[in-house]
Formats: structure tokens, C-alpha cells, sequence
């Protein structure tokens, strides 16, 4: 065995639990999770079937921890996992799954797929079975502080924009604070609106934030590669802060994996539950809303649709608020067939908007088929979503598709219409 | 060997070896599987009504929204073989007669005709669903050697005992005790196999509800 | 020899039309077409006596009460009358000597022509020694009489079989007569005892087209071990709607409800008592309110006990709790080793790096 | 003691019911068959009832079907036989009983005369010689 394969069963071995074995007896082979992920039924190859993608999480499952697969390995009846096969099974780990979780609301026995895919693509990341993309932005956050190689100095100018064109200010490392204010480096780079939306938000409701410096990155390549340890690196920075801050809430912006990243995985990274609280923004914005804080001076008029980001949504739990908000704002909303935590992935989830190959980026354009054929049967041409990172996936694909969608951050649209 | 010995070596012996490797497999599995652990949810936990291991264990068994319309066979198919399996195995007077015979629970059995019946409908929505499998280019992909041997070996004691009970092809002695064998076959074949479903899949579903419960998704 | 059949007949007050009606009778027992009764009745009535030799072996009589001691002594022991009864132990007037010499003439004379009746099972222990007649051991017999013998009928389970003398543990070594007699048609007539019309039966339809009836697998007729007890059963519905007695005294077995539960072998056991009925078609074992022992199946001794239903276990489980130890404990061990597998490699984790991120 | 002083009896499963099975019809149309060759050709035939699952209600349809014609015989032979014409002449509906009054076999015979009734050549002989032997006597 090859020193790389070594440490793919090695670390496969640590991951590897009850509920994986538990789900890899259950399967039946009946091959509805197809159905539930987008990347088959936009493109009907069958290789995208979910717990396809797991097959040599399955059998490396098998052969170290069950007794009938040492037997049938030993017999050569279950052949070990070789590179060759890893490097096959890489894209359809990174390229062509999201991590949507749609697959697990789906499966009739159960089986949790998205579970065993982030934990087989810990094995996968430690053998450097990676698209170069995601390991680009995993060295970048780890080097330099984001997946976009963004510094201190770019984001405290971009701070000083915002502080201009609203007149607030926005403290930087003010100890004792209420809310750790984190961003996303496309929000920062893309979407500096959302900053100031903010900004406006925080005064008029009169609840005190702050931005830390050393810790203005929220979003987490270390989990979208399926690295522990660099996950545990990157959480820790946020952690580090909060708790030197002293703040009552770390408030996650507007992107999903982000998200899933500090709120659930942080704490079982670091070993430890935290001493503040995670609240994403929209949760944060319907409390404001629930205690009637949130007043609008006029709506949104024209029809609109919601994307529900996965992370926040599906895999977060973030159910409610979103809808809440939204009709707030919107005079026309238009709830489509599938939503809130049956909604489909915008493709780029995962780390996937990372990969930047030709046929990544070829199944992507693809795997909107999907989107697509929501935002044409609600006849929109405005979709509103909470997530940079979905955002800046279906900008993409619109320009690909010559769409005249516009794409909204529901923050920023909130904001918009609030009241002076 | 004649039909009578043979019938009853199935009851006696056969039995008896049958019930135990699918006892010993059963154990073995099912510690070899739970054993592994799990590692704690650190994060605070999020409530949401309805989201919970044990709502998820029941939820599952209805067609998520769309899906019905997606796979219709699957979720048609499966649903009335799985029922008409539960209808026979359960609701078959002498089937109740060697439940209550080894653990003391019986139950009133249903009508000879309308279990005949259910058989019947249950070996076609089996035969479907075989087909489904070899049609569907998803099932035919994932399909291996065990797939198409369950099938089989869940198919056999079906048709061996309606068989038996409709007198078709062998006398009724030697289809009864091929009826027996398969089912003992069956039975040891269970724990090894995708077959095992039948009890995990409560497991499975109940990770899979209480770690979404936890983030407050009643999945 | 006497003249024909229907003479001697007429001499005891039997008439044609009842020797007719008999037929018509007996050809619809054996599901012979109507038309068959009355070339039976023609053919018996003028048929010759063939020879008849009755060899009783390892056997308790039952059979030849059954046959003998029919009922009505009328019909049934007239198709004696057919035949040359030559030699029968229980039934000859000779003895001794006289009635082994009676044999060996009657051997003699219809030498490839007699047919011969074996009621009882053949013990091959101790070189047979466990029954002998006149000094000579039953299988010493059987193949003496076999090679002269045009047909042999084997009435009885035990002749048939092996039936109660080859139950386990078998100490005389009993097997059925179609174990040793190879070269000679056999016809099984089982039942503990047969039939009597069965026997009859057979004797008619040998007289009548000088052919054994038609048989299965198990060489025994057709026409009257084709179906189960249980699907000629008049309980039958009760079975079909799930109505069982639980008890022999309980509401279900006196509302006549079916005896599957109380161990009735009718389902695997082909005969006719269910339409042919005993003593004269007065009743039959499931009619008196007993489960059907499975009499005239091979080994029914040993099938797993008279009173236990035929889906229950024919033995209670034995291995079971032991086996779920076992696996209990197989498991157990594995998932020691499986814990201490994780550990190790948990132990041995070394933290991952940018540099393991890259392909090495 | 009588039998009916066992108490073990069997109640009907379904009172009223003892359905029709649909076998009676097909076989009154292999009677006309039967009827049409025995003008035809004088052949005579018959069906054994006993050898058709046909439930006590099939038989019952089949008789009222049938109906019944003049004449009646009955011939107490090791337990009485009746041979009664339906209203279809050359029908005829023959039943055997045992001593104990049990249906033995039964029969629906196509003939101009039922065979039983019949009586054969050679009793006809003897019954001759009886006669001549009376005769003697005179």
C-alpha cells in the first residue's frame, strides 16, 4: 500500500462511526437518492447517484470493520481502494457533490449521505485528492486569513466605504461588545452593500458590534476540503476573538457553509461547546422583526423568489425566518414547489464554486437546469437569496444562460426598505 | 431422503440451525455495527417541533414531497411488497402458529383467501420491481451480485409457499418443506446481507433524525 | 377351478345388479369413467381365479383385519371370491407344514402368473432373524416368492414403507418390501391400515384389464392417493377462513372446526379416507374429531409428533440461545477489536497540513 | 348410543351460503351433447357426479334444472339404488346408496332404459328355466 493510501485508511479508520456503518447496512441499493441530487437529474449519468460517491468509504468500512470483509479481502472478493480510483472518485466527491443534504431528506432507509461524504472527504484531503481550486483556498485562508487571499488592510478599507456612504461607524475590536460581526470575503469583494446594510440595521436597533481584525473571515475552506485540522485552525481564529472580545453572539453573515462552519462544527472541531452564542443574521433580523424593530417604509413591489441557501437552511435550521422576512419586505412573493429544506442546491455549494476546471464549471452551468426551470415557472425576474456564495454561483450561471434574473441579498433588500 | 423426512428436517434440525446462525449472525452484526460510536454533538443544540430520531424513524416512511411523482415504481412497488410480505409472514394463520410456538405472542390470523391474495400481489410487485432494477439505469448501476441474490432469496419462500398452498408443480410435502428451507435460507442469509435493512434502517434513521434534530431540521 | 365369478356370487344371494352397481361404484372411486363399471362388472364376472399368495411379515394384523373384517361382509370379501386365496396364514384352515407345502404349490403351479400380497415390513438384522416363519427368515421369503410373482402388492405402511417396525431407532432393521424385491411391479397399498376398498380396488382393476392401476411416484394408485386428506377434508373451509379448534374440548373442536392446530397431518398425507370414509362410510378420523396421523406417509412416525401443527418446529429450538451467545460474544470480541482498531489509528493521527493537502 | 349424542358436530361455515360454484352449468350442456348422440346413434353414456367437486347447492340447481319425469325405480341392491327419469326423457339421475343409507356414487345416465334395469341375457335364461321348471309341475 502506498503511503498516501496509508493515510487515506488511517484517517477513514478515525472517521469512520456507527451511524456510517449503521447507513452502509441499510442500503438497498434502490438508487432513489439519484432522484434527490441535482447533478444526476440535471444530467442523468448515474455515476452522480449519492451513495455512489462513497463506494471506497464503503469498502475501505468494510474490510477494516467488519469481519466478513477481512474475509472477503483476504479472499479477493473485495478488491482494496487503489489511487487510481481515488482520483477517479475526486470529482465526484468535490465536482459533483455540494453537500446539499437533499440526498439525506431523501433516503427511505435513512442514510445520512452528506454525513459520509464530509467524512470520507477527510480521507480523500489528507491524500491530497483534491481539486486544486479548494486546496488554493484552503492555503490561502490558512496563509494569508481568506479563501480570497483578502488582508486586514483591504477589508478596513472597504470598511471606511461603508462608514462614508452611511455616516455610521463601524467598530473595529471593541471589547464587550453584543454581536462579533463576521463576513465572507465574497460579501467583501462582491457584495460590500451587505456591510452597510448591516451598519444601518445595528444603529437603528441600538444593539452594540463590532468587527474583530484577526477575525473578520467566516467562511471555512478547511471544511469544504474535508480537513479537521485545518478547520479546527481557521474556527479557532473566530473563537480566539469572541472570547477575547468578550461578545455576547458571533453573528454569521450571509453565506451557508460559513455557517455550518461556526455554528455546528466549530465547537465538536475545538473539542469544546462555546462561551458565546452563534446567531446568523437572518435569525438575528427576525428577532428584530418579532419585537417589532423592523419596520419597513415600503415594499419590495416587483414578483420575487427565495433560494434557500442548504447550509442555512436544510443543514443549518435556519427554517423560519427567511419566509418571515421575506414577506416583510416583498409585496409579491412567490413561494416555489420545492422550499425551505426541500429546496434545490444552486450547484456551487461545498466548496464547489472553487473548482474552476472547465468541466466543473461545464457540470455547474448544468446542475442550474434546475434553478432555472424554478425562476421560469414562478415567471420572476427577481430571486432573493442569503448566501454570497449561492449568489455569486447563480450570477454565473444567469450571464451563462443570458437570463435577465436579478439576484438580491435578502439583507441588503431588507435594509433597502427600511425604515429611515 | 423422501418428501416427509425432508419436511421434516426443515421443521426440526433445519430449523433449529437456521434460527441460530440468524441469531449468532444477528448479535454479531448488530454489535460489530452500534459498537463503533458515535462522538458527541458539542455544539448547543437547536429544538424544532417534529425534529427528533424517533420522528424521523416514523417520517421516513412516507414519500418525501415530489418524490411519489419522481419514482413511482420504487415507492409503489416497494410499498405494496413490503406490506403484502408483512400481510403474509404475519397474517398467515400457520405462520402465526410457529410465531406463537416459539415466543408465546399470537394474534388473529386474516382469511386464507385474502393472504393468497396479498402473496400474489406481493410476488407481482416483486417481479416489478425486479424489472424496475434491470430497466432504471441508476438501480442497474448500483446493482451487484447481492442485489439480484436478495431479491431472490426474499422471492423464493414467497412463491414456494403460495405454491404450496395452491398445490402447483411439486406435491404439497416437498413445496412445503422447500417453502421452509428457503425461509431458512433466508434467515441466514439476513444478517450478512443488505437484507440486514430490516433492522438497521431504524438505526439509520435514527442517527440520521437526532443529528438533524440537533440542528432543529425534522428530516 | 370354479366357474365364473358370478356363479359363485348367485350361489350366496348376490345379483348381477348388485355386482353392477358395486362396479359402477368402484370404477367412480377410482375415478375410472362410468363406462368403466360396467366392463369391470362384465370382466369380473367372468374372470378365472388367479392365484393369491399372502405373505405376512414383520405386521400386526391390522391390515388383514381391515380387509378381511369389512363392515358389510358382503361385497368386499366377494372379491376374495375372485381370487385363489392360496395361501394366508391368518386366514387358511391349513397349518404347519400343510400350509407351507399349500405355498409352494400354489408357487409352483402359477409360476410367473400369482400375485403376491405382503402385508408387514421386512427386518434385515441379525440376517432377518428378528421374524421367520417355519424356520425361515422373512427376506429369505419375500425373494422366493418375488421371482415367481407376476405383480406384488405391498398392503400396509409397513409392507409399503417400513412403517412402525422402521420408525427410529429401527432395532429390527425393518425396510419396506420395494427395498428388496427390484425386478417385480410393485403396488403400494399404505395406510396404518389401508383402505379396504383400495385393496380392492387394485384387485379389481388387475382382474378386469390384467393391468396394475395407474401409479405414482411412490407406486402407490392414483385414483386414491392422488390428493391430501386435506383437500378432500369436509373442514377445509374452516381451515381457509382461519377457524381452528386450539383444544380437543374447546368451542372450535366441537363446532367441527379445523385440526391444523392440534397437529393434523392431513396437508401432507395422500389418501382417501376423506371420500372413501371408514366402516362403511360411516366416519372417518377427522369426522370423530382427531387430527389425521399421517398413517399412510412414509416415516410418519417420525414426522415431528401426532399433536404438533406442521408449521411449528418438529423439535424445540436447541442451538438457538446458544448461538445468540455466541454471536453476542463473536460481536462482543469484534467490537473490542474494532475500538482498539480506531484507537490506534486515532492515537497514531498525525495533525493534517497544507503539505498533506498536496498529492505526494 | 345414538351419534347424534356425540357432541361434536359440524356447523355449516357459511349457513346459506354453500355457494355455487359455476361447475353445474357446463355439464347440462354436455347432457344435451350426450342426448343428441343417443338419438343419434343410441349410444348411452353417463356422468359420474361423484368425481366433480360440485357442492350440495350445484347438485340442487342441476336437479331443479333437470326437474323429474314418470317414472321412479327403486332396486334394493346391498343398499337401495333410485333410478328416476328427469323431465328429460333418457335423463335419468341414479343415486347409490350403502346399507348405512350413504351416497356411495352418482350418476346422471343418458339412456333410453338405465342399464341396471335392464335385465341381462343370461338372468333372463335362468329366470327361463325357472319358468320351464313351474311349467314342469303343471
Amino acid at each position: 500500500m502506498s503511503a498516501s493510501l496509508e493515510k487515506v485508511t488511517q484517517t477513514l479508520k478515525e472517521v469512520i462511526d456507527a451511524p456510517i456503518a449503521s447507513y452502509f447496512e441499510s442500503c438497498v441499493h434502490c438508487g432513489l437518492c439519484a432522484e434527490a441530487c441535482l447533478f444526476y437529474t440535471e444530467t442523468g449519468d448515474p455515476k452522480y447517484t449519492p451513495i455512489h460517491k462513497v463506494e471506497p468509504l464503503r469498502r475501505v468500512y468494510e474490510q477494516e470493520y467488519t469481519l466478513l470483509g477481512r474475509l472477503k479481502k483476504m479472499v479477493g472478493l473485495s478488491r482494496p481502494i487503489t489511487d487510481e480510483e481515488l482520483d477517479q472518485w475526486q470529482e465526484l466527491v468535490y465536482d459533483s457533490c455540494t453537500l446539499c443534504g437533499r440526498c439525506s431528506l431523501i433516503c427511505p432507509v435513512g442514510n445520512d449521505i452528506t454525513y459520509m461524504i464530509r467524512k470520507f472527504r477527510e480521507g480523500m484531503a489528507v491524500s491530497g485528492h483534491v481539486p486544486d481550486g479548494i486546496r488554493g483556498a484552503t492555503q490561502r485562508t490558512v496563509e494569508i486569513g481568506g479563501p480570497m487571499g483578502l488582508k486586514w488592510p483591504a477589508v478596513a478599507n472597504v470598511l471606511k466605504k461603508a462608514e462614508e456612504s452611511t455616516g455610521l461607524t463601524i467598530p473595529v475590536d471593541q471589547a464587550g461588545a453584543d454581536y462579533l460581526v463576521l463576513l465572507s470575503s465574497m460579501e467583501i469583494v462582491n457584495y460590500p452593500e451587505y456591510i452597510e446594510a448591516l451598519a444601518k440595521i445595528f444603529h437603528k436597533a441600538g444593539i452594540s458590534f463590532t468587527l474583530a481584525s484577526d477575525a473578520f473571515e467566516a467562511t471555512n475552506a478547511g471544511i469544504q476540503i474535508g480537513a479537521s485540522d485545518i478547520a479546527r485552525v481557521i474556527v479557532s481564529r473566530i473563537v480566539d476573538a469572541a472570547e477575547r472580545l468578550k461578545v455576547k453572539y458571533v453573528l454569521s453573515p450571509e453565506c451557508g457553509h460559513a455557517y455550518t462552519a461556526i455554528r455546528w462544527e466549530g465547537p465538536n472541531l475545538i473539542g469544546r461547546p462555546y462561551q458565546f452564542e452563534v446567531v446568523h443574521v437572518l435569525e438575528f433580523l427576525d428577532g428584530l422583526r418579532q419585537k417589532g424593530a423592523l419596520k419597513m417604509k415600503d415594499k419590495f413591489a416587483e414578483p420575487l423568489i427565495l433560494h434557500d441557501p442548504c447550509q442555512i437552511v436544510r443543514r443549518g435550521g435556519v427554517l423560519q425566518a427567511p419566509e418571515a422576512l421575506i414577506r416583510e419586505v416583498a409585496e409579491n412573493y412567490i413561494p416555489v414547489a420545492d422550499q425551505q429544506k426541500w429546496n434545490w442546491c444552486c450547484g456551487g455549494g461545498g466548496g464547489a464554486s472553487a473548482i474552476h476546471t472547465d468541466e466543473a464549471e461545464a457540470l455547474r452551468a448544468k446542475a442550474f437546469g434546475v434553478k432555472k426551470r424554478q425562476i421560469e415557472a414562478a415567471g420572476v425576474k427577481t430571486m432573493v437569496t442569503f448566501c454570497a456564495n449561492c449568489r455569486i454561483v447563480m450570477e454565473e450561471a444567469i450571464d451563462h444562460y443570458e437570463m435577465d434574473t436579478k439576484l438580491l441579498g435578502l439583507t441588503e433588500l431588507l435594509a433597502e426598505h427600511l425604515e429611515d | 431422503m423422501n418428501e416427509l423426512q425432508f419436511l421434516t428436517w426443515v421443521r426440526g434440525p433445519g430449523l433449529d440451525l437456521a434460527v441460530g446462525l440468524f441469531l449468532l449472525g444477528m448479535a454479531w452484526r448488530l454489535f460489530e455495527i452500534y459498537s463503533l460510536g458515535r462522538k458527541q454533538d458539542l455544539a448547543a443544540p437547536r429544538h424544532a417541533a417534529g425534529a427528533s430520531g424517533l420522528h424521523t424513524v416514523f417520517r421516513r416512511s412516507m414519500p418525501p414531497p415530489g418524490m411519489l411523482k419522481r419514482s413511482p415504481v420504487s415507492y409503489l412497488g416497494g410499498y405494496i411488497f413490503h406490506i403484502g410480505l408483512v400481510v403474509v409472514v404475519f397474517g398467515f394463520a400457520p405462520h402465526i402458529l410457529l410465531i406463537r410456538n416459539l415466543t408465546g405472542l399470537s394474534w388473529p390470523g386474516l382469511p386464507s383467501q385474502f393472504v393468497d391474495l396479498a402473496a400474489v400481489v406481493t410476488m407481482a410487485a416483486m417481479v416489478v420491481v425486479l424489472v424496475d432494477r434491470i430497466n432504471k439505469p441508476v438501480k442497474r448501476f448500483l446493482s451487484t451480485f447481492e442485489d439480484w441474490f436478495t431479491w431472490m432469496v426474499t422471492f423464493l419462500p414467497v412463491l414456494t409457499g403460495w405454491m404450496a398452498v395452491q398445490h402447483l408443480l411439486l406435491p404439497y410435502t416437498t413445496m412445503l418443506a422447500l417453502h421452509i428451507l428457503s425461509v431458512e435460507v433466508l434467515l441466514v442469509v439476513l444478517p450478512f446481507t443488505k437484507l440486514l435493512h430490516v433492522f438497521t434502517l431504524f438505526g439509520s434513521r435514527w442517527f440520521n433524525g437526532k443529528a438533524n434534530a440537533h440542528k432543529g431540521v425534522p428530516v | 377351478m370354479p366357474g365364473p365369478l358370478i356363479e359363485s356370487l348367485a350361489r350366496q344371494g348376490i345379483t348381477r345388479r348388485t355386482f353392477l352397481k358395486y362396479c359402477a361404484t368402484l370404477a367412480s372411486m377410482m375415478a375410472l369413467p362410468p363406462s368403466a363399471g360396467r366392463a369391470m362388472a362384465e370382466a369380473m364376472a367372468a374372470a378365472r381365479r388367479p392365484s393369491v399368495i399372502w405373505l405376512p411379515f414383520q405386521e400386526c394384523t391390522g391390515c388383514t383385519e381391515s380387509i378381511t373384517r369389512s363392515h358389510s361382509p358382503t361385497i368386499e370379501g366377494m372379491i376374495f371370491d375372485m381370487i385363489s386365496l392360496d395361501y394366508q396364514e391368518t386366514l387358511m384352515a391349513a397349518a404347519g407344514h400343510q400350509a407351507e407345502a399349500a405355498r409352494l404349490d400354489a408357487m409352483q403351479d402359477n409360476a410367473g402368473k400369482y400375485l403376491l400380497i405382503v402385508d408387514g415390513s421386512v427386518p434385515l438384522g441379525l440376517d432377518g432373524a428378528y421374524s421367520c416363519i417355519g424356520g425361515r427368515s422373512n427376506v429369505e421369503m419375500l425373494k422366493e416368492a418375488a421371482q415367481g410373482a407376476a405383480a406384488i402388492v405391498a398392503v400396509g405402511t409397513c409392507a409399503a414403507f417400513g412403517g412402525i417396525p422402521k420408525a427410529n431407532p429401527n432395532p429390527t432393521g425393518a425396510v419396506p418390501v420395494s427395498d428388496i424385491v427390484k425386478d417385480r411391479p410393485i403396488v403400494n397399498i399404505p395406510g396404518c391400515p389401508p383402505i379396504p376398498v383400495v385393496m380392492t380396488g387394485v384387485l379389481a382393476h388387475y382382474l378386469t384389464f390384467g393391468s396394475l392401476p395407474e401409479l405414482d411416484d411412490k407406486g402407490r394408485p392414483k385414483a386414491f392417493f392422488g390428493e391430501t386428506i386435506h383437500d378432500r377434508c369436509y373442514r377445509r373451509p374452516f381451515y381457509d377462513r382461519g377457524k381452528f379448534a386450539k383444544t380437543f374440548d374447546d368451542e372450535g373442536a366441537r363446532n367441527g372446526w379445523c385440526l391444523f392446530e392440534l397437529g393434523c397431518k392431513g396437508p401432507v398425507t395422500h389418501n382417501a379416507c376423506a371420500t372413501a370414509k371408514w366402516n362403511g362410510g360411516t366416519s372417518w378420523p377427522v369426522e370423530s374429531g382427531h387430527g389425521c396421523l399421517g398413517c399412510s406417509e412414509p416415516d410418519f412416525w417420525d414426522a415431528g409428533g401426532f399433536y404438533k401443527a406442521l408449521s411449528v418446529p418438529a423439535d424445540p429450538l436447541r442451538i438457538a440461545g446458544v448461538a445468540a451467545a455466541a454471536g453476542a460474544a463473536v460481536g462482543v470480541g469484534l467490537s473490542f477489536a474494532n475500538r482498539a482498531k480506531k484507537g490506534a489509528a486515532k492515537k497514531a493521527h498525525q495533525p493534517v497540513t497544507l503539505a498533506d493537502l498536496e498529492k505526494s | 348410543m345414538s351419534l347424534d349424542a356425540i357432541p361434536i358436530h359440524v356447523v355449516n361455515p357459511t349457513p346459506g351460503e354453500s355457494a355455487l360454484t359455476g361447475n353445474a352449468p357446463p355439464l347440462l350442456r354436455e347432457l344435451a351433447e350426450q342426448v343428441r348422440r343417443l338419438l343419434e346413434t343410441g349410444e348411452p353414456s353417463a356422468i359420474d357426479l361423484s368425481a366433480l367437486p360440485l357442492t350440495p347447492a350445484d347438485l340442487d340447481w342441476l336437479r331443479d334444472r333437470l326437474g323429474s319425469g314418470e317414472i321412479a325405480v327403486t332396486l334394493q341392491a346391498n343398499g337401495e339404488s333410485t333410478l328416476n327419469e328427469t323431465a328429460c326423457p333418457g335423463v335419468w339421475w341414479v343415486t347409490h346408496h350403502n346399507e348405512q343409507g350413504a351416497v356411495t356414487s352418482q350418476f346422471i345416465e343418458v339412456a333410453f332404459v338405465p342399464e341396471l334395469v335392464k335385465a341381462h341375457p343370461q338372468d333372463v335364461a335362468i329366470g327361463l328355466e325357472q319358468l320351464e321348471l313351474s311349467l314342469s309341475g303343471l
